[in-house]
């Protein structure tokens, strides 16, 4: 079939990304279409971004599903798709609300749903303690929405107290180094939430470098696995957010194809659930179901 | 002696590198019209003298008179403000860039801030062939000429300005005969606009022949300050190298 | 020297040939390289990068090294989108936007000249410190810059190119001006063959180093403008790591760190083929993966190629 | 020289006072810094940048640069953890990881002086190469690490002092020895001070720098080393922009890009400054917006305290 | 002529830099025990045909000979090979490092790799002592010195190591007159010990009193190859001036 599609992502280099991927792939087998999967070479490089897209754009695919890197700063790209006619689907991340048309966004609300990991912290500490956040790289919607979801629910419990926020980068020394400090700095802290997995990696180590596993809960986002594999081996990490990450690959392919070709109207946000996942739930057949294979 | 306020005079000059002592008390003064000759073995503290005066470097202690007041110079634009251009003996030359460049670095000619290039190529390849100096191409960077022709360019960018003291640190060290013979007519031919000059040299003859005064160094301190014509060839070879003064009525 | 002689050895020769080679390779590998609307493409993906390698070819050229042009870039940006959001008016917003990338480049410069301390330190300083302002400055928040001054910035066309190419030409053209035919320009390069003897020559080497900082300020802020035109949006996490690629457009076109050489123009053609590196293996469709491996070989293989003129010159 | 002046002009003796002079200040912002529990911190987060800079400053020193250190490291812990998931035997995997890092220093140093292409280049091109291997080897994943060899690097302590410090002290010893009583780093000093001349005295100025690279690449896999342990995992986009930090940990110990001096060990107190900045301000919990500006101020005011030095020798 | 096989011949070099010609077919024999005079104005090509000898450039056509053999001789270290050793105009050291490190820069003194420092000191003291000069410490980096010392430890440098050849580009240009009195005497040991010796030098008298030969250069090309003393010192001057040979039936 002569349909083509771009898929454009953040970067490649973590892993969340490469779930997307094989998601999206399903999909592009099973409707047998031609599917371009692009990045930028790294998170945060906007302009590296902007030229994928722009290049893309050039090849006049059907259709575009982006995964923005800033939800402001791809606007134009998106105008500049619509005034070519090419439509364009939004995943993971939104863009913000203005002048560039967009026909649906697939995936779950970064914001809402780090609330809800929050307020999971909240109710593992018995509603009162001390906890930390690592916080991905400033500036970037992603993390500033991740915070302002967690920030949220934390100011709203008096006896809760943030003690440390400090900017790790998504990266998993940088959340290694930050979290051997903030165990300086408050040994009373009862829980450490990374904004990725990577970053909660780090912890994890920092937690049992310092052989206090048993105290502090160690979060994280993004189900990558490397942190499944962690929760399964009971290795520290207590829990993740798995946004479904391929499932939002898959289904943004799909909702791209059929608005394209059937031209159904999207909803406005094709939710994929998003949930809370704890060690016991990393299950075999949870594994299976998401074609995740761990040695 | 003849005439009453020296262009120069350095007073007590003391210099230290960290530990090491390159000039005690080194005093020199040179009047209009005059050439002294700065003579002493290597080491001795010649160059050192002269950069303090250039303000290339600044002296521990001591003081310098120009004109009879005290003059601060603390870099080489303050040397520059009282008329002092200077030969280095390491000819500072930026060897990236060409002949004009060099010789106008720093006073480039221009209009509006815009260079007149061809004014200084000009004006360059004229002053350098005053020192009948071989230079096939001004486009070439200093860095690709020999080391007779980068002397030349140094000697010319010294003299273009109009100086009032002049010190040259061994201007003739690479040249040729012919060159050598250039540059010790203009040092007569500048003695006789009023400029005064101060020559360091390890040639005794040409000192000897075209010098008015000499000053001798030695590890760092004056040895002798002289006519040099009161003093024999030989004797002031002997002052430079055993560094006691040669006993004579006629010593200032 | 004959007509082909100076052809032959005019720096920047080669490295046009070399970018040529690259076109040529790229438009034979993909149909898609060589289309109106990807040169289009090009023109401005280039802009940013070409604009700040501008302004580091002048500090390398002086023998120093300005790390701190992708912050301050960012720093400029929110500060306008920071005003306009306030409804100051776009074009006063931009010039506080321009002043302020030049104050960071003269606090480099008087940093740099007054404290004796390395580039290098004072402008990796600086990237820091102006990042973090911006960040401190927007809370973190990209705001929407839907000003048409912007949206014409960044989308439209004058004489079919579009218009970041401008900002482009006008830099290149009133820095090679300044670096070839004014004082200011010989001063620089007396200053980076021999800072020394530039001095001892009485040139002011601490104004005129001060100068070339600030220039480098206000040029990323200049970029900024551009960015703010594409991006419709002042994030202030933007640019990140983009000095890395100024400066490897500078080295690509051949302007060495030794200082004191090297023409403006060259620092262009080397944004250029960077860009065109990116630009062809993004419509080559390769992984992102192997694009930095592949990226990594072709600017070896330019500079490798530009070196050739060396040997073709014997 | 007496004794007194022998230590006030020691290159180590300025900077090692800087570092006590922050050292102290923390200790008096906040009460946790001075800990046994935050030194051992301290000593740990220390050591990955330590020996990528004990590498950095002996390219620095030949008038060099090595952009590649972070993606190599990368590559070698990625070597490593793909091995060890393979089922190869630890010590194996490491020694593999160690030759591929060696390698990747190898073929810089090799295209460097065969190429007679800027060390800029060439290293930024590997940057890329070395990553993008890492990411293809992987094809992005992160391998978990749980051999006893590398939870020992990276949890345990002997003789009181967390093990990668000796890593550490390994390194900067060795480097010492070789930069300062071997002809090899006679020869470095000699090149770095001018190429040129050394080439003229007959010294093999191509393959000693040959040799400077592969070491780079060594250390950044001997670091990499380091990291497996305390991440216990190898994820390929680790260690991104360190080479940023490790070059910065050289000039502020007082080594400078001219090449041709300097001593070795003022790096390692130059990456324990940048350690204590970041450290402290993480203690202090100031918010990551202030502490970039913060981190930029304080490199500048440590080099400009370094540089009193100079004021004080006259 | 004193022997059959010269130690060095060059025949017919040239040497282009770009549109720059700095040589033409020029042709130089020396022979063991001999000191031959290379002289010619500032930018005749002596350093340049010096430096091809000395492998730090090569010819751009042209073949050198030593003892009889043709010689490929494309960088220093082919030179040093040969035995040649070079005293360079430019001095050649390394401003960054000490004296005893430049004099035994390649050849350094060394057990297993490990520096004998102390018996580098040691030998450098006594070389530079031979040529009388003063520096205060060894450990100064040579670019804190002066000219003239500087010179010094280039010279030392040359003559320390077993050398058959040795090329002096105007060794004595910054010496003081009893430190060149030094190397005068230094050269007349060294061929006296049958080492082949290439001077190059502007001081005509030194070389006339000194040399068994002379080659003049002027403008890349040889106007005369003769024994010293088959001319006048002024007949010698003019050859280097004019560029024309004396007509004499003595010439060689
Ligand atoms: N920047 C410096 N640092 C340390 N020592 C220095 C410095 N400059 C000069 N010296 C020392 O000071 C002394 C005097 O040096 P100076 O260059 O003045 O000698 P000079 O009389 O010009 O000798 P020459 O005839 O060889 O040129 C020397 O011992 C030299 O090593
Ligand atoms: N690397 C180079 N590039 C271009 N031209 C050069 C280079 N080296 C020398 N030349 C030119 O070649 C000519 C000969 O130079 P050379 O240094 O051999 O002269 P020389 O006889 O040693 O003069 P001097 O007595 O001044 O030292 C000069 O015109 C010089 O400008
Ligand atoms: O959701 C992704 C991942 O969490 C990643 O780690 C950072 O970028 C975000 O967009
Ligand atoms: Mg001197
Ligand atoms: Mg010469």
């Amino acid at each position: 079939q002569d349909f083509s599609l771009s898929f454009i992502v953040k970067d490649m280099t973590n892993p969340y990304y490469w779930r997307m991927g094989e998601g999206a792939k399903r999909a592009a087998e099973e409707l047998g279409i031609e599917m371009n999967f692009v990045s930028a070479a790294t998170n945060g490089d906007i302009e590296g971004q902007i030229a994928v897209v722009e290049t893309e754009l050039v090849k006049s695919p059907d259709a575009i599903v982006l995964v923005p890197m800033n939800g402001t700063a791809l606007i134009p790209k998106v105008m500049e798709a619509n005034s070519l006619g090419i439509p364009v689907i939004t995943a993971d991340t939104r863009v913000d609300d203005g002048p560039g048309k967009v026909e649906t966004f697939v995936g779950l609300d970064e914001e809402e749903s780090f609330a809800g990991m929050a307020e999971w912290v909240v109710a593992q500490i018995g509603g009162a303690g001390e906890v930390a956040i690592l916080e991905g790289f400033r500036g970037s919607s992603t993390a500033e929405l991740r915070l302002n979801g967690m920030m949220r629910v934390f100011n709203s419990y008096p006896d809760v107290e943030v003690v440390a926020s400090i900017a790790a980068d998504w990266d998993q020394e940088k959340g290694l180094k930050a979290a051997e400090d903030i165990l300086q700095a408050h040994p009373e802290v009862d829980a450490i939430l990374g904004t990725n997995d990577l970053m909660a990696m780090g912890a994890v180590q920092a937690v049992q470098g310092a052989g206090m596993s048993d105290q502090i809960i160690v979060v994280g986002d993004d189900a990558i696995p490397s942190a499944l594999a962690s929760m399964r081996a009971g290795g520290g990490l207590n829990a993740t957010i798995d946004g479904n990450t391929d499932q939002v690959g898959y289904e943004a392919v799909m909702a791209a194809y059929r608005f394209v070709t059937e031209g159904v109207e999207l909803d406005e946000w094709i939710v994929v659930p998003s949930s809370i996942l704890e060690p016991a739930d990393v299950t075999d057949e949870y594994l299976a179901a998401r074609g995740i294979e761990l040695d | 002696m003849n005439q009453p306020v020296p262009l120069v005079e350095m007073r007590n000059i003391s210099k230290h590198f960290g530990g090491l002592q390159a000039l005690t008390d080194a005093c020199l003064d040179l009047y209009p019209g005059e050439v002294v000759g700065v003579l002493g073995h290597n080491g001795a503290g010649k160059s050192t003298l002269m950069k303090i005066l250039a303000g290339a470097q600044t002296a521990s202690s001591g003081e310098i008179l120009i004109n009879g007041d005290v003059a601060d110079i603390q870099d080489p634009n303050d040397a520059r403000a009282y008329g002092i251009e200077t030969i280095y003996q390491e000819l500072a030359l930026c060897g990236n860039l060409d002949a004009p460049s060099n010789l106008f670095m720093g006073r480039e000619l221009h209009k509006w801030g815009f260079l007149r290039k061809r004014e200084m190529r000009r004006e360059a390849a004229e002053a350098l062939s005053k020192l009948n100096i071989r230079i096939k191409s001004l486009e070439t960077d200093v860095e690709m000429m020999s080391g007779g022709q980068r002397q030349s360019i140094s000697i010319s960018r010294a003299v273009h300005f109009d100086a009032k003291i002049i010190i040259m640190d061994e201007p003739t060290a690479a040249l040729g005969m012919e060159e050598s013979k250039k540059v010790v007519d203009l040092i007569q031919d500048l003695k006789e606009h009023g400029i005064g000059i101060l020559w360091i040299s390890h040639d005794i003859h040409d000192v000897y022949n075209f010098t008015d005064r000499i000053v001798i160094f030695h590890g760092g301190k004056n040895v002798m300050t002289a006519r040099t014509k009161d003093f024999t060839q030989d004797e002031i070879v002997s002052m430079i190298i055993s560094g006691t003064p040669v006993k004579k009525e006629a010593a200032v | 020297m004959t007509m082909f002689e100076k052809i032959r050895t005019y720096p920047l020769t080669w490295i046009v040939v070399v970018a040529l080679v690259l076109a040529f390779a790229l438009t034979m590998a993909s149909p898609y390289f060589l289309t109106s609307g990807n040169i289009n493409n090009l023109l401005k993906q280039v802009s940013i990068v070409a604009i700040l390698a501008a302004g580091q070819s002048m500090v390398i050229i002086t023998g120093g090294i300005d790390l701190s042009v992708g912050s301050v870039l960012a720093l400029s940006a929110v500060t306008i989108g920071w005003l306009i959001q306030a409804d100051v008016h776009p074009l006063i917003a931009t010039f506080c936007g321009l002043a302020m990338g030049t104050l960071c480049g003269f606090i480099n410069g008087f940093i740099i000249t007054r404290g004796r301390i390395a580039p290098f330190i004072v402008t990796l300083g600086m990237l820091g410190i102006a990042r973090g302002m911006a960040l401190v400055i927007t809370g973190g928040v990209s705001y929407q810059i839907l000003e048409p001054l912007f949206l014409t910035i960044g989308n439209s066309k004058f004489l079919g190119l579009p218009i970041p190419i401008y900002f482009v030409i006008v830099t290149y053209f009133v820095i090679h001006i300044v670096m070839h035919y004014r004082v200011f320009g010989q001063h620089i390069y007396a200053i980076g063959g021999e800072e020394r003897v530039a001095r001892l020559q009485g040139i002011k080497v601490d104004r005129e180093k001060l100068k070339v900082y600030t220039i480098s300020g206000f040029l990323a802020a200049l970029a900024a403008v551009v960015m703010v035109g594409r991006l419709a949006a002042t994030p202030p996490s933007v640019a990140q790591g983009i000095e890395l690629q100024a400066i490897a457009a500078v080295i690509i076109g051949g302007i060495s760190f030794t200082g004191g050489r090297g023409l403006v123009l060259t620092a262009l053609v080397g944004a250029l083929i960077m860009a065109m590196i990116t630009n062809g293996l993004n419509i080559l469709g390769i992984s992102s993966f192997w694009q930095q491996v592949l990226i990594g070989v072709v600017i070896i293989a330019a500079v490798w190629l530009d070196n050739l003129k060396s040997a073709a010159r014997q």
